[in-house]
């Protein structure tokens, strides 16, 4: 039946492919290892560890509070810096969420398998980030209690959004970006709650996860509508994720801004974005796979692949800033030549510069070598660095706003306590959120590992054996 | 044809490995039963066509929702900021209809109205595959008769399970359950409604 | 609303006026509000009165700084009358007559400012005072007014004002104070002991009264003049050469040539709106070649050195030897050539000198400024006198104000008889001399001797402090009185509004001290125009008109005619010149200025004057128009001088900072010292005789090597909430009053501390961008399109079709023709502009940024102020700034060109603020504006950010005062108030549009009505031609802002726009956003053999 | 034992499911009935007033022009509240001992305003004009409503923003003849077409609109500043 394998195309199936599953396993000790996990008792360190993390998003709810209090004045921004550490960590934030698409989407349609053990998290982390990020752009707003006039529905002033703005715009991209994620993750979790709901040793587990498996029973048809729907949103979140970022980079480009306005934006924005969330992705994989001993399921193979995909598109965004710097001079437009020159390089924020130049374009050059992508130890700080590095790309980014056309209002910027505090406070809120779903969520996902099995594979001389010994039953 | 005393969902037949079921199935239907499920804890190559069931209407689903997205948000934003074509305007209710000069721009700046269009396509696209899925499986539907069976809570480990269901027309319980056994299950069990 | 409108309904007001305030009904009226003001329920509606939002006070520094209210009730007083509050309507009993309820009314007044009158129009809002505009028939204003007069219906609500009259701090009542006064006087028979010490005085009815009634009355009584802020050199200087006291008047109009010698006659001095004005008329960009030439040798960079076409700086005590040394080349009565000066100097007076002697006769002048020596204005009077300007270019008048010429000495012996006992009581009118007395005064230990002192003054400050009584004065728009202008003319002021804070009037006491006890201030004044215009002299005006008339008149026109003094015939005293040039040459040596032999100049600050201001926020949020400092002073030097003296000029030193304004990561710029907001600058200590003051160094180029310029009226101890803690430092403290104006001998040590200035602007320079174009009259005759061609090098290495694009786009951007956009032209549909389209060109030829527009706008638009703190962190919110570039190398001074440049919003046609708003809080409108919809805005700064010329402004934390109510008196009802998290900017003051489009528009619908016809707007509802008058270009006084109908082909701006089409650029014009607002290039007129710019244009 | 969930769980999860939707949805509705209510827009609503004073009496009752007393309603955006004087005028001539009117005559004497209750509240950063709006053919009654048959005085119109935009999208709809601006109970059928069939509003808007050349105008510096 080849005509039916093509149809469906890439799948959850498995592929002659080196095995990304180590050590001796079963499907039954698979999915008894990593449900395991839910059922035991809460290990002193992920107690230890959520504390932390509750603690720092107390921190993020006392700066918004006192923000909403007081007003966007006790940040840094001002006049000409509209936007400051708001802006720098929405889009960090957006960017780092793209791995996990990227991973559970572009990859399942590149039928790369090793990509099943480390999607679940990787969604995981995406709606975490978003729902970091998306505290942004309300919070920066001047009167954020009106955020829903960004929000086309029928009022009593019977006015509408203004549908030319970038940041109308980051309204659909975002939400669809959430909801989308969210579903996905959902659905790729639907056959795992029934794996859990099947083991739960209480009732009051069986029934909650009963509920959040909505009965899942695992029926040939179930699973054959199940495999398309996963593939058309694979298939959907695949641009959609590459929308997004561009969607974002259009705040940026699509203004007349010296420094943001150029057409380099949307590509290397995504790019940058895939290499932060990678680099995330690797500092969240490797403690994991530490802590819950985890190694066979996320292997060094995985690391090593993350490890690649990082440099390439490391080098993208390597490239992004050349072709930047080019630009500048190449259009010959004064006002792009002193930016960069008087403002990015030599400006007051040339350290910055530099430093992003060597977190983002230098340093990551280290992971040409196999040594360095086997040591996960060396991996997991490169991430950090490249983390800080995407971080310091937006801030420079921003700071093109200190000095643009008239020498007369050159400006210049400095976060404030609550600047910083509220961004601190959004790890807290990531890491909280990351730490639940470790704690009550497969976070493997058991149905795809199952696949990466031997036993999963249908003989298929079988099939023809079956025909026959049905002829043969038939005659009895 | 007797009716069953007690009533019952069906038989079912648990097999421990994908090609089994495979076979179980391709037999049931060439034996001529139709109103059967094959049960597995991951998606057993074509195990649906095996079972007799076509391809899924799901893609021409998702098709449609996306259209449906992509026309809403353009005529939201056509509509609203005063683009749309002047036969149309005369006929917009004074609530969706604001021009306004936004910065010399044309009321109709289609190339800036792409984004939100593409955006709500995805969206629309994306929650009609989801929820056909669900919907056309039949779920939510947290009681099933086949939980009746205790040993059909393996069926997200490592068992396959074959089903033939009551109201199969060809369905007779010793029949039925004879012709299981002859496909060397594990163990057939009746399933009680 | 427009000055038109202005002299509508003229009789009317007046009547209502008198209404008001002198039948008892009018009194009435006036007091029932005060006690209605006590009832809760009238508090309630001032809480409506005005848009309550959500928000608080958040930034402490912001609070502490902004008034706060006190005694409300009272302030309250004349507000009923206006909206409908949101709870209760509170209707008047009787309505004023000629008020119509919810329209505003103009009343002329006079504002005086060290005793001189500015002709006004204010502007009243049922019973509130909320903007100043000027007089066009006053002489001194001609339309146009000052910051101080902008400013001063904030000074008018200050609650600060609130002291109340008392004795030893208990209450008093006026009779107590009538009684006590009285009695003191009589203690001596003939009032000996009795010592009254007021500013300069010229109103004319006050003047009678003191002289005719009181000392008469008491001849032993002394009258000791005081005003710190003015120099009576020139008045004394010129009674030597003329034989008696004269005061100039200057006729810029017909001076082709202009030296000025330290004397800033476009910014300062009671007369210098009237001067800019004559002097921007002679700098027309439609007549180059009537064109004139100013020379400015100064002591420091002031307005009318930006704007010199050569320009020297010295130190104070070389212009004497300048203007020796031009008189020498100019062959003035046996001058010989001084010695000294140094090479370029002598190049500079000796071309000067030919360009004055080369013109004819009477067509040049020569002014010196009051802080020079009375040898100076001998001498210049002799210059002048060789040069035929006499009659001509100046002339001279008797002093306006009584008793001229002792203003600077009296103070000393005041202060003597105080010391030996002397000094039974003194009365001390307004003047603040605790503060402004010379430190060699210690006026303070000297006062304290005095067994009984009366303090009549608007605050309780530094001097009512240890006063034993403290009589609150009246604000000049709540009380009765007349002043005269620089050149004679008189006005009678007339309050718009009863004294809020319990304000009495200096007349009435002493009217309480005469035989006739019980007149008030308006009989007072009445009677005296009275006797005048039954004086002999009036015949002829007695015949045309009864005095009633006359008086209403007089009253309402602002002016009171005949009362201009006449020309004096002068005769120069040869022998006085001898023997000043005989004691100048037997003068010391002259000494090349060094580090050992510094200068320090003392000048009255631009924003708080001699520190009567310096309660007032505006004017000390405005930011000083070259320096751009705000809410400080500074010991201003060259660049030269810092390096030498050790300043250090690299800001990045982290050194301990007095106020707690958070570091920038960021290194700062050269010595500009940090850019927009934050500059960190040392610090210096300057001591002089023992005396020392710390100040913060600002460097300005172009200023004279080894002087230092520092600005009185800072460091007020008693100012007031605002005025008081840490704004500026007090440099009377180093000014001695036998050399007020500069003196040597100082020394200068830096501290090695730093302060943070609250800068607007500190980066100097354009970066070679062409925002500000500038030429000569030269290079324009050779290449009449160079303002054209500098927009391509705008966009110089641009590729170059692309600029032509821009270029020609911007002209069809008139006409709406072709566009760079990819996309159709909104303007080409329905959005075709049919009837209006509102323009505005700036002529940086003309304008020298004296910064009445900034504070104009703010009066007029309810813009909030800020505080020092959030101005460093660059959130100012004024709508217009005047930019400021400086060109030339900093170490030579003498090269040095400054530019000034008004920025409002652009209201750009292909606006990319407009683009980005995702909720469509700025959009244009049918006539082509970009209106700004606070009640929208969410707050997302993107338009800001997208904003090329960045003229936005935010609302970064609640700035606006919603706490003190009378603060909410000032603001204007025709414009939304803004509360926190909106975006606001300049909307072409589309609230007088609109206005006088609703009016326009009625007239149309009733013209039409009447002749039975249908409506045609086009025709019918016509807006005329300078019926809108913006704020800013209603009070500019050398007309540089003009506004108007770019469609209606007679408008002026249409015809200015098309007469010098070669001039008209708008700035950034490459980036095609079709600002609406363009600019006039600034053209100089720099003499061939000094031009140092030999380019066409610099 | 293996069967989690009773028979009619999958029963109740789909009540459960579909009361969620629909609750969310009403709510929806709900909120955008709600903003749009009498309730929220305060019209219809009569308070009490210090003075029981009946414009239905003085205006239907007595014939009085709304002008005698808003007397600046034709040449300022503020149609002003009538002083006390103005209540004086007649009342102290009749009417002179009533108990009702003591208030006045104590404000008169006194000189303290009588404290009404504002009935329209205008958001403050809306600059409405009367006079523009009388000029051009707006009767009061088109936003006042009939003030004529009101005992107490209650708001008409809602003053949210659409109701405005109702009027300014196409001024025909309410359009009438400037001398009848002041007549409360004024009809556009009382009015004769060129071919002597009565008027509708349709047909008279249009004219009055093309006579009085009156322009739509919806940008937002019309009324926010």
């Amino acid at each position: 039946m080849a005509t039916e394998v093509s149809h469906t195309g890439p799948s959850l199936r498995p592929d002659p492919q080196p095995p990304m599953v180590g050590g001796k396993h079963s499907f039954d000790t698979m999915t008894d290892k990593i449900t395991s996990v839910i059922f035991a008792v809460t290990p002193k360190g992920w107690i230890f560890g959520f504390a932390i993390s509750f603690l720092v998003l107390q921190v993020l709810l006392m700066s918004i509070t006192y923000l909403l209090y007081e007003g966007i004045g006790i940040w840094g921004v001002n006049i000409p810096v509209g936007w400051g550490f708001d802006i720098v960590n929405f889009v960090w934030w957006i960017g780092i969420g793209h791995a996990g698409t990227l991973i559970s989407a572009i990859l399942l349609l590149f039928n790369q398998t090793w990509r099943t053990s480390i999607n679940r998290f990787a969604e995981a982390m995406t709606l975490f980030a978003v729902a970091c990020a998306g505290i942004y752009p309300l919070a920066h707003m001047g009167r954020p209690w009106f955020a829903f006039w960004l929000l086309p529905y029928p009022n009593t002033m019977q006015l509408w959004p203004q549908f030319r703005s970038p940041l109308e715009w980051d309204v659909f991209a975002v939400s669809t970006y959430f909801s989308v994620s969210l579903m996905y993750w959902y659905i790729g979790l639907i056959p795992d709650f029934a794996s859990v709901r099947d083991r739960a040793p209480n009732q009051l587990l069986r029934m909650i996860y009963g509920i959040l498996s909505l009965g899942w029973r695992g029926g040939s048809m179930h699973w054959h509508r199940y495999e398309t729907a996963y593939l058309m949103l694979a298939g959907l979140s695949t641009p959609l994720v590459l929308s997004v970022h561009t969607i974002i980079s259009f705040d940026f480009a699509v203004s007349n801004l010296p420094g943001w306005h150029a057409t380099i934006f949307p590509p290397y924005f995504v790019a940058g974005a895939v290499y932060s969330g990678f680099a995330m992705v690797i500092n969240l994989a490797v403690p994991i796979r530490h802590y819950y001993g985890m190694k066979d399921f996320i292997t060094d193979k995985h690391l090593d692949n993350m490890a690649k995909v990082m440099l390439a598109t490391g080098l993208m965004v390597f490239y992004g800033y050349g072709v930047e710097a080019f630009m500048a001079y190449y259009s010959a437009n004064e006002f792009e030549r002193d930016l960069m020159m008087k403002n990015r390089v030599f400006g007051p924020y040339g350290l910055f510069y530099f430093a992003l130049i060597f977190c983002n374009g230098l340093m990551p050059q280290v992971l040409w070598f196999q040594k360095v992508r086997s040591n996960e130890a060396i991996l997991f700080i490169v991430s950090i660095i490249v983390n800080i590095g995407m971080w310091l790309e937006r801030f420079v980014i921003l700071m093109s706003l200190q000095r643009d056309f008239m020498p007369s209002a050159w400006g210049q910027y400095s976060p404030t306590f609550w600047d910083i505090s509220t961004y601190i406070g959004t790890f807290g809120l990531f890491m909280s959120l990351m730490f639940l779903f470790c704690r009550v969520l497969p976070m493997i996902s058991i149905a795809e590992m199952k696949h990466l099995l031997p036993e999963a594979h249908v003989h298929s001389h079988n099939d023809s054996h079956g025909h026959t010994e049905s002829a043969h039953g038939g005659s009895h | 044809m007797d009716a069953p005393k007690t009533k019952i969902y069906g038989l079912v037949a648990e097999f421990e490995t994908p090609t089994q079921i495979v076979d179980a199935a391709n037999k049931a239907r060439e034996a001529g039963y139709t109103s059967m499920e094959a049960y597995s804890p991951f998606p057993v190559v074509d195990l649906h066509e095996a079972v007799g069931f076509k391809r899924t209407k799901l893609p021409t689903l998702a098709f449609l929702g996306g259209l449906t997205g992509f026309c809403t948000a353009f005529s939201l934003e056509t509509f609203t900021s005063g683009g749309a074509p002047s036969f149309v305007t005369p006929f917009l209710p004074d609530w969706f209809y604001y021009p306004v000069n936004i910065g010399g721009r044309p009321l109709n700046s289609w190339p800036a109205f792409i984004p939100p269009e593409f955006e709500l396509t995805v969206l629309f696209a994306s929650i009609t595959s989801v929820f056909g899925m669900l919907l056309l499986n039949g779920y939510p539907r947290i009681y099933h008769p086949l939980f009746n069976v205790p040993r059909f809570s393996l069926v997200t480990t490592d068992r396959f399970f074959l089903c033939i269901e009551a109201k199969d027309s060809k369905f007779d319980l010793q029949g039925t359950k004879q012709f299981l056994e002859g496909l060397h299950p594990y163990e057939v069990s009746e399933v009680p409604e | 609303m427009s000055s038109m409108n202005m002299k509508e309904k003229p009789v009317m007001d007046l009547e209502s006026v008198l209404n008001k305030l002198e039948n008892s009904e009018g009194k009435q009226y006036w007091r029932s509000l005060d006690e209605l003001a006590q009832g809760e329920g009238f508090q309630e509606m001032i809480q409506r009165e005005f848009p309550r939002q959500a928000g608080e006070w958040t930034d402490p520094v912001t609070r502490r700084r902004f008034l706060t209210l006190m005694g409300a009730s009272l302030a309250l007083a004349g507000l009923s009358g206006c909206r409908p509050p949101g709870g209760k309507i509170f209707p008047n009993i009787k309505d004023p007559e000629g008020v119509v309820p919810g329209k505003s009314m103009f009343f002329a007044t006079a504002m005086p400012l060290a005793g001189y009158g500015t002709g006004l129009l204010a502007e009243s809002n049922q019973g509130r005072p909320t903007k100043i505009e000027g007089n066009i028939d006053h002489p001194a204003s001609l339309g146009a007014t000052d910051v101080f007069a902008q400013a001063s219906v904030l000074g008018l609500y200050d609650p600060d004002r609130e002291a109340g009259l008392t004795y030893l701090g208990k209450p008093r009542s006026w009779d107590d104070l009538v009684a006590s006064v009285g009695a003191e006087l009589k203690k001596s028979p003939k009032g000996k002991g009795f010592y009254l010490l007021t500013e300069t005085i010229t109103s004319p009815s006050l003047v009678h009264q003191l002289e005719n009634e009181f000392l008469k009355n008491y001849p032993d009584v002394v009258w000791v003049q005081h005003e710190p802020a003015a120099s009576d050199n020139g008045i004394n200087g010129l009674a030597k050469a003329f034989g008696s006291p004269v005061q100039p008047i200057y006729n810029l109009k017909s001076a082709d040539a202009i030296l000025s010698l330290d004397a800033d006659i476009l910014s300062r001095g009671p007369a210098h709106l009237r001067y800019a004005r004559e002097f921007s008329s002679r700098r027309s960009l439609e007549n180059l070649d009537g064109m004139n030439r100013l020379y400015v040798a100064e002591s420091t960079l002031t307005n009318t050195g930006v704007k010199a076409d050569h320009r020297i700086p010295l130190r104070s005590n070389e212009i004497e030897r300048l203007a020796f040394l031009i008189a020498f080349h100019l062959k003035v009565h046996g001058v010989a050539k001084p010695k000294g000066l140094s090479e370029e100097a002598q190049l500079w007076a000796k071309v000067a000198a030919e360009d004055l002697s080369s013109r004819g006769k009477g067509t040049t002048l020569v002014v010196v400024g009051d802080e020079q020596p009375e040898s100076v204005h001998v001498i210049v009077a002799a210059i002048n006198e060789k040069l035929g300007n006499i009659g001509k270019t100046v002339s001279f008048i008797d002093p306006v104000h009584v008793r001229a010429g002792e203003r600077s000495k009296s103070l000393r012996g005041l202060v003597d008889d105080m010391n030996s006992g002397k000094v039974n009581t003194l009365f001390i009118l307004s003047a603040n001399p605790v503060y402004t007395a010379g430190a060699d005064l210690k006026f303070a230990d000297a006062l304290k001797k005095v067994p009984q002192v009366y303090r009549m003054g608007i605050f309780h400050d530094e001097t009512s402090r240890i006063c034993h009584w403290h009589i609150p004065d009246s604000h000049f728009l709540e009380s009765w009185g007349d002043v005269r202008a620089f050149d004679g003319t008189a006005t009678i002021i007339q309050p718009l509004i009863a004294p809020l804070y319990f304000g009495h009037n200096f007349q009435e006491l002493l009217a309480g001290l005469s035989s006739r006890p019980n007149r008030d201030a308006s009989e007072v004044v009445k009677e005296f125009w009275k006797t005048w215009y039954e004086s002999p002299a009036q015949t002829a005006l007695r015949s045309s008109v009864p005095f009633e008339k006359f008086y209403r008149k007089s009253i309402h026109d602002g002016v009171i005619e005949g009362t201009k003094s006449l020309a004096k015939l002068v005769k120069l005293q040869i022998e006085a010149v001898a023997e000043v040039v005989k004691k100048f040459e037997s003068g010391p040596e002259w000494k090349e200025g060094s580090k050992d032999n510094l200068e320090i100049t003392f000048r009255p600050d631009e924003s708080v004057f001699d520190g009567r201001f310096a309660n007032n926020g505006w004017l000390l949020e405005m930011p000083k128009s070259t320096t751009k400092i705000t809410w400080d002073n500074a010991a201003i030097m060259s660049y030269k001088t810092a390096v030498e003296l050790g300043v250090s000029l690299n800001t990045e030193k982290r050194h301990e900072l007095e106020d707690g304004v958070y570091r920038s990561p960021a290194k700062s710029f050269g010595y500009t010292g940090g850019e927009h907001g934050r500059a960190y600058v040392d610090t210096i200590k300057l001591s002089i005789q023992g005396r020392d003051l710390v100040l913060p160094v600002w460097v300005v180029p172009g200023h004279p090597d080894n002087s230092i310029n520092v600005q009185l009226g800072y460091g007020r101890e008693r100012a007031g909430k605002v005025g008081t803690r840490d704004v500026g430092a007090d440099v009377y403290k180093l000014r001695t009053s036998s050399d007020p104006w500069s003196a040597l001998g100082i020394k200068a040590v830096p501290t090695g501390k730093q302060h943070v200035l609250a800068c607007t602007q500190s980066h100097h320079y354009m970066e070679g961008r062409h925002l500000v174009r500038s030429g000569t009259v030269a290079g324009t005759k050779e290449n009449p399109k160079w303002v054209e061609a500098m927009g391509g090098e705008g966009a110089e290495h641009d590729d170059h079709d692309h600029h032509d694009h821009a270029g020609h786009d911007h002209n069809h951007a008139e006409h709406g023709k072709t566009s760079l956009s990819l996309l159709p032209e909104v303007i080409s549909d329905k959005y075709a502009y049919k009837q209006h389209k509102w323009g505005m060109i700036i002529n940086l030829t003309t304008c020298t940024g004296c910064s009445a527009c900034v504070v104009a706008c703010q009066a007029e638009n309810n813009i909030p102020v800020v505080g020092k703190l959030e101005v460093t962190r660059g959130r100012e919110m004024h709508w217009i700034r005047i930019d400021r570039y400086f060109e030339g190398n900093p170490l030579k001074s003498n090269t040095l060109k400054a530019h000034y440049q008004p920025v409002p919003c652009q209201q750009c046609e292909n606006a990319p603020c407009e683009q980005v708003c995702p909720v469509a809080a700025t959009v244009h409108s049918y006539d082509g504006l970009n209106d700004m919809v606070y009640n929208r805005c969410v707050g997302t700064r993107y338009c800001s950010n997208n904003c090329p010329y960045k003229v936005r402004r935010f609302n970064f934390l609640q700035y606006t005062d919603y706490a003190s109510l009378s603060m909410k008196m000032v603001n204007n009802p025709d414009v939304t108030v803004r509360s926190r998290g909106v975006m606001e900017k300049c909307t072409y003051c589309v609230q007088r549009i609109r206005a006088a489009e609703i009016e326009a528009e009625k007239r149309g619908k009733l013209k039409a009505e009447r002749e039975g016809r249908d409506l045609d707007r086009a025709k019918d509802c016509q807006i005329k031609d300078g019926e809108i008058v913006t704020a800013c270009q209603a009070v500019c006084p050398s007309d540089a802002i003009v506004f108007g109908d770019l469609m209606d082909p007679n408008s002026r701006i249409a015809k200015l726009q098309k007469k010098v089409a070669n001039m008209n650029y708008s700035i950034l014009e490459e980036l095609n956003t079709r600002p609406r607002t363009t600019y006039l290039a600034e053209v100089r007129n720099p003499n061939p053999k000094l031009d140092n710019s030999k380019k066409g244009h610099a | 034992m293996a069967q989690v969930f009773p028979r009619y769980a999958n029963v109740l999860t789909w009540v459960i499911i579909a009361g969620v939707v629909l609750g969310a949805s009403t709510l929806g509705v709900a909120a955008m009935v709600f903003v749009r209510s009498p309730y929220s827009s305060q019209t219809q609503i009569a308070f009490t007033q210090p003075i029981q004073f009946s414009h239905a009496h003085h205006v239907n009752g007595l014939g009085i022009d709304c002008r005698y007393c808003h007397n600046s309603v034709e040449e300022s955006g503020y149609a002003n509240i009538p002083p006390t004087k103005t209540c004086m005028n007649c009342h102290s001539q009749i009417w002179v001992g009533s108990k009702m009117l003591e208030p006045v005559r104590e404000s008169y004497r006194t000189g303290k305003s009588i404290e009404w209750n504002k009935i329209h509240r205008l958001s403050d950063f809306v600059y409405f004009d009367h006079s523009i709006h009388v000029t051009k053919g707006i009767g009061c009654a088109s936003c006042h409503g009939r003030v004529d048959q009101m005992q107490a005085v209650y708001q008409h119109g809602t003053l949210l923003m659409e109701w405005c935009l109702d009027c300014h999208r196409a001024p025909e709809r309410y359009l009438r003849p400037r001398e009848q601006v002041f007549n409360m109970g004024f009809q556009p059928r009382d009015l004769k077409q060129a071919d002597g069939t009565p008027h509708t509003q349709a047909t008279l808007g249009a004219e009055l609109r093309k006579k009085y050349d009156i322009r739509s105008l919806i940008e937002c510096s019309t009324c926010h500043r």
